[in-house]
């Protein structure tokens, strides 16, 4: 199938035949196929005129209405026999299926003018659990996290050149760091957290860090809709708690050379 | 329990739910009041919805209740809410309208009637649950069948399926004659 | 705009507010109205509220407002909600990510990474068939293995385990290694 950049405007052929019909004011049941083909074909030519692809189902039809007109010009009973029915016009496929798109096409239109809900009407969105936390966003789940953190190590060139000398990095300093990240402003998002980091292993003590943190509730990991971006903020006493974790680990730190 | 406090916990209840409540539902909850009881005081619920200081309606969605705001409050909505999801583009909408109409209906059907190709169309419309796969066609290559979902009733507002606006009829062809005619098409587009 | 239109706008914005909406955000979404009328209305709104029939409250919170269900109807909302699978608390799903990328594993194991008494987790997880029994370890005491199920997959949309968000490149710093420094943290958590 070829990329349909082109008639976007159209939704198909059927679809350009109805509007050549439409345009030309004509009756879907009696369509004068030699002025419709022109037109048609006519069009497709000013597509591919603008560089415009053309789909291989305008093509089809462009064919089916050659073969329709041609089918027009022979005398009735002339046509190979296979439609002896009386009356039988070889418009009458085309017809129909034009007939049961344009159907579906208003019905579509309906159901636009519907009230559509998030886009005209609205449920509510926050979590049901009322008197959980005066916040309404969600807490992130460790799962989303990990999916987080995976894509912040893709993104990391390939080489673990840096790892031997970054291993000191221990989790206490990055606790640390983090506190004082959020005591300067409050918040952070999850992605810059790890802007500056460069090897997987400060990735992985940087995000063990956090966890401790979240763990003894000194900051939340918050996001406001599912997928939007991750954001660490600084629970209501965070100096309280992560003081003492802090000092705690700064006896015997598994990281420390 | 009087009907006061009844009315107020059908309230507390829709405010919660995640999807419309049914009074099947309602009643397994509220225990000890009737389904009759249940359904007027949610007509009760309805109507003092439409004071024009109210921003909230009750509708009756993909068989249940569900609280949502006004129509003519939703631009304000989306200015609080922020970026939205963006409209459904015709091809989604009217691949979409044949699969509420002439369930279930194989994507080969659609493409006959909607003269192009509906993958892409298809996996959107999966992926956002407004449709899904109810059965596999008894002809050559099994291929499924599509149906709308609940989610499909409620994003388009709709009672249940019967709800669906009635198709015009354009002229006398009916819809049997089109399917049949519909099918020898496939198949030389297959072969 | 009509007092009542903008009243019928607050209930809609708070409807669908993720959380407190303080009378600054209201002025910057309804623009042209001046706070004093906001401040007003909303108190209005309040006393709606406290009608014995409704069943939501308007709260003042974090320095804004937020509809919240009545106190009195707690545990009907309670009710309803605990018909649906309940939301998964932290505990739960650390030690499910625990399992699902350590299986098999002993509750002992788990709880040396946690650093935290795991049975009640452990129950909850086996009774929703999110994990399983799969072996015993030869080691004193034969404990149960555990591994996760296909309810687990589903209920996280993976197609199987490798599906996991698993730290692939990272292979050279195993989770035994983590779980052994993330140790004494949690031990002096719980001193």
């Amino acid at each position: 199938m070829s990329t349909r950049v082109e008639l976007e405007i159209f939704e198909g052929p059927l679809d350009l035949l109805l509007h050549l019909i439409k345009k030309n004011e004509l009756s879907i049941s009696d369509i004068p196929i030699a002025t419709i083909t022109e037109q048609y074909l006519a069009t497709l030519d000013l597509l591919q005129t603008l560089s415009l692809d053309v789909a291989g189902e305008f093509l089809v039809m462009a064919a089916t209405l050659i073969h329709i007109k041609s089918r027009m010009l022979l005398p009735a009973g002339d046509d190979g026999g296979d439609d002896e029915e009386e009356g039988f016009d070889p418009r009458d496929e085309l017809v129909r299926r034009l007939l049961e798109y344009q159907r579906y096409k208003e019905a579509a239109q309906d159901l636009d003018q519907r009230e559509v809900l998030s886009r005209d009407v609205f449920t509510r969105s926050a979590s049901p659990t009322e008197e959980a936390g005066p916040r309404g966003f969600r807490e992130v789940s460790v799962f989303e996290l990990l999916a987080a953190l995976k894509r912040i190590i893709d993104r990391l060139p390939k080489d673990t050149f840096h790892e031997v000398t970054l291993e000191k990095i221990t989790v206490r300093e990055k606790m640390t760091h983090l506190l004082d990240i959020l005591r300067a402003q409050n918040s952070i998002l999850f992605e810059s957290l790890f802007a500056a980091v460069s090897s997987r292993m400060e990735i992985i003590v940087t995000f063990l860090a956090m966890l401790e943190l979240v763990k003894v509730r000194a900051i939340r990991i918050v996001q406001e809709e599912m997928a939007g971006p991750i954001k660490i903020e600084a629970a209501a006493d965070m100096d309280g708690v992560a003081e003492n974790v802090v000092l705690d680990q700064a006896e015997e730190d598994p990281y420390g050379a | 329990m009087e009907r006061e406090e009844v009315k107020s916990i059908l309230e507390s209840l829709l405010f919660v739910a995640d999807g419309p409540l049914t009074v099947q539902r309602f009643a397994e909850v509220v225990d000890g009041i009737d389904k009759e009881t249940i359904h007027i005081l949610l007509q009760e619920l309805q109507s003092d919805l439409e004071a024009p200081s109210r921003g909230l309606q009750l509708v009756e969605v993909a068989g249940g209740y569900q609280l949502r705001t006004a129509k003519i409050n939703g631009e304000w909505v989306k200015k609080l809410l922020g970026g939205r999801p963006a409209r459904m583009g015709r091809a989604t909408l009217e691949t979409l309208a044949i699969i509420a109409y002439r369930q279930p209906i194989t994507k080969a059907e659609i493409e006959a009637i909607r003269g192009v190709d509906v993958d892409g169309v298809i996996t959107t419309l999966l992926e956002r649950t407004l449709i899904r796969a109810v059965a596999r066609k008894d002809v050559p290559g099994r291929p499924f069948l599509y149906g709308t979902t609940a989610e499909f009733l409620q994003l388009f507002n709709l009672k249940d399926l019967t709800d669906l606006p009635t198709l015009k009829d354009t002229d006398e062809i009916s819809l049997p004659e089109i399917s049949r005619d519909v099918i020898p098409l496939e198949q030389a587009e297959e072969s």
